[in-house]
């Protein structure tokens, strides 16, 4: 199973910003490894829902970096509102993980 | 534990008391857990721990030996150099080039010399960027210099055993340790010394 | 509102993609919608663009890239991509000269700021290309960024 | 005759001013590589493995079913926080100094029955695997993330780490008759286009341990000290050194105690 990602939502004003890392290996299909290519993996799609509102979403290439990191902003976001960011990669494996808006210092 | 590790620090010593020079407890201490905590790997060998006379005398003045013992340093490493067989210096400047490029060679995962890692210290042709900056620029190397017989020679030379020149130099020994071919060396040199080469444009 | 995912870049190039492709690839009202395999396979921004019905893209000073000159690594190149055309609904990414150019796009709806922070992997010194959806038309802005050789290359 | 004449040109022809020189004393590349780490430290990969580390160090793993918890490393058993900037230091537990992977790897054979060659087979991050002691070390270190660097020298063992370190540091040989200072010795230096910290002079010797354990761009890996100093010798074409040996605490003693009394960071990223 995917190792869990780790996402941190702060609030700057109204505007939540979000930063999520993933754990992925986005294995381009071009990497040899012992003589043989590593055949390609790599998240293809990311939503990320705010109350259950898709606000940010992305279709992505394995031209990503490994361990592939994001970030976004979120208008009219409340300190205790509900992340939830969901990935899906080519082999179909997928992984959601969520966390809440916290306050700004 | 202790004990069996001053056991082997000791019997350390004794094996490498040959080439240390004026051992403080500290480089006898430090000589010891060398030769106990290292192994050899693929090409590299126990033996590449033991230091030859250039290397134990840089060692013992910090890279700065007093101007009689740098002369006779260098004229020995100089006596050492072996030239071309043809008596000619210089080499195919392309092939050079990629020499220059490579950084691989002489490490436990190689197989034995492979490139010169030049561009690792040096600035040379115009059109690498990312040169290093330990060694000085070669930029222009024939073209400032002149392209005589003689600054072949020398480079050539230097860098088969920049030893020979300057006795604790940062430089690698390529053709003394055999990391690099006469051939290699030749190409290299004329990398540096063909007027055809991007490097004296 | 998964179905709206790339309706603008899709509006405003339904013709080219019809022309080019056919209808398989619209099917509205998809869960997920459907991955532009054909951008994502194309060897060239051009081609990846006329794949995703990009047309007629106009310069614009109001898409900010901020990116390295000269990247430390090209496997790991870090950008902060903002649009500040009013309107903005997605940010696609082109690296002109990977192997597959078209890297993804991002797509802000509900109060989602047209800002992105992404890491790739660029194969060779390369221009960096954006183009912003926003109001059914398409802006484009661009940024070189080198790739050097770091390390002692053993 | 013929060395003294070519060193005479040689001579001679030092004073050529090289085209590119002054590129070489303020070096806008390694400027622009300052700006973009510090984006990528914002969010750090590296993160990912300070969780799974977390999780190794208290679940009950290995032949005797035992966590880590009461792993002693040098502040009491169990202190995590603040440990890793107190180290190397002296363990009268084992009668040496050691680093703090050297002893998490300690922790792991004496507490959970884990042996020493089995860890040491395989001690560093490939694609597709990264040690346990990697991970565990991350999670330690992060716990040290703005603490001062501590490492202790008031036994006389760790005096002697020290001592022997700054040796080691120095030793020349191989062959390419490389030492420690062939890269790490001069200031402003760089290779090829990687800025080389000058680690003799303490301002510039943080940088040994600043930023390590480090997510490795290249590759996209999590690696620690024993894996940067195993990989210097590598390049250095020494043979190998022993994974958490005294050599390499000693070595790490050094490096260390010149950088005490600067903050450390936390696990960093890396080129």
């Amino acid at each position: 199973m995917a190792d869990p990602m780790k996402i941190r939502a702060t609030l700057q004003g109204d505007v939540a910003d979000v930063r999520v890392l993933m754990a992925h290996p986005m294995e381009t299909g071009q990497r040899k490894q012992a003589g043989k290519a590593v055949p390609l993996h790599f998240i293809q799609s990311i939503t990320a829902q705010l109350n259950g509102k898709t606000v940010f979403s992305a279709d992505i290439s394995q031209a990503i970096s490994r361990n592939p990191v994001f970030a976004f902003k979120v208008k009219g976001a409340k300190a205790g509102d509900k992340i939830v960011i969901t990935w899906k990669d080519n082999k179909g494996e997928t992984r959601t993980d969520e966390t809440t808006v916290r306050a700004g210092l | 534990m202790k004990l069996k590790t001053l056991a082997m620090l000791a019997a350390g010593a004794a094996l490498l008391a040959s080439c240390a020079t004026g051992p403080g407890d500290a480089r006898r201490d430090a000589l010891a857990m060398m030769q106990r905590d290292f192994h050899a790997r693929g090409i590299a060998g126990m033996d590449r721990l033991k230091q030859d006379e250039v290397q134990a005398a840089c060692n013992k003045y910090n890279d700065n030996p007093p101007k009689e013992l740098a002369a006779k340093l260098q004229s020995q490493q100089y006596a050492g150099v072996k030239w071309p067989q043809d008596g000619k210096y210089l080499g195919d400047w392309k092939s050079g080039e990629k020499i220059a490029q490579n950084g691989r060679g002489m490490a436990w995962n190689d197989k034995g010399g492979v490139g010169g890692s030049c561009y690792n210290c040096h600035q040379i042709g115009p059109a690498t960027t990312s040169f290093g900056t330990i060694g000085p620029s070669l930029y222009q190397f024939g073209k400032l210099r002149g392209y005589g017989t003689d600054i072949q020679r020398y480079a050539y030379a230097k860098i088969y055993n920049a030893k020979a020149y300057t006795a604790c130099s940062q430089m690698p020994r390529f053709g003394h340790a055999g990391a690099l071919t006469e051939a290699q060396i030749k190409d290299l040199t004329a990398l540096l010394m063909d007027p055809a080469s991007p490097v004296n444009q | 509102m998964q179905e709206t995912r790339r309706s603008v870049i899709r509006a405003g190039g339904a013709l080219g993609l019809l022309a080019a492709f056919g209808t398989a690839l619209l099917k509205p009202g998809r869960a997920l919608a459907a991955r532009n395999q054909g951008a994502f396979e194309a060897k060239s921004a051009v081609d990846a663009m006329r794949s995703l019905g990009v047309s007629n893209a106009e310069d614009s000073k109001d898409i900010v890239i901020r990116a390295p000159d000269i990247a430390e690594n090209g496997a790991v190149v870090p950008m902060d991509i903002t649009s500040n055309i009013p309107g903005t609904t997605s940010i696609s990414v082109f690296i002109e000269k990977n192997p597959f150019p078209y890297t993804g796009t991002f797509d802000f709806s509900q109060g989602a700021v047209p800002f992105v922070h992404l890491r790739a992997k660029l194969g060779e010194s390369t221009p960096v290309r954006v183009v912003v959806a926003a109001g059914g038309k398409y802006y484009t802005a661009v940024k070189e960024v080198k790739v050097t050789i770091g390390g002692c290359g053993g | 005759m013929r060395q003294a004449l070519v060193l005479g040109l040689v001579a001679g022809f030092a004073a050529a001013p090289s085209p590119q020189a002054a590129a070489q004393t303020e070096d806008p590349v390694a400027a622009e590589f300052d700006k973009f780490r510090e984006v990528l430290e914002k969010d750090n990969p590296a993160e990912l493995w300070e969780v799974k580390g977390e999780q190794l160090w208290k679940t009950p793993r290995g032949p005797k079913n035992a966590s880590l918890e009461k792993c002693d490393l040098g502040l009491g058993p169990g202190v995590v926080k603040g440990a890793y900037a107190q180290m190397p230091r002296y363990f009268a537990d084992v009668g040496r100094v050691m680093d703090a992977e050297a002893r998490i790897v300690h922790c792991m054979i004496t507490l959970q029955g884990f042996t020493y060659a089995e860890l040491a087979k395989a001690p560093f991050s490939n694609a597709t695997r990264t040690p346990d002691p990697v991970s565990i070390t991350t999670y330690v270190a992060a716990q040290s993330a703005g603490v001062k660097l501590a490492a202790p020298q008031n036994h006389a063992q760790e005096k002697a780490a020290y001592a022997a370190g700054k040796e080691i540091f120095f030793y020349r040989a191989g062959s390419f008759d490389f030492s420690c200072t062939s890269c790490h010795g001069v200031d402003g230096q760089r290779i090829r286009t990687q800025p080389l910290p000058n680690f003799t002079k303490p301002e510039q010797a943080i940088r040994s341990v600043q930023g390590w354990p480090g997510y490795r761009m290249t590759g996209g890996v999590m690696h620690t000290l024993q894996w940067r100093l195993n990989d210097c010798y590598r390049q250095q074409r020494f043979p190998e050194p022993g994974y958490t040996s005294e050599t390499l605490s000693a070595l790490l003693t050094y490096l260390t105690v010149n950088s005490n009394g600067q903050v450390y960071k936390g696990p960093g990223i890396k080129r």
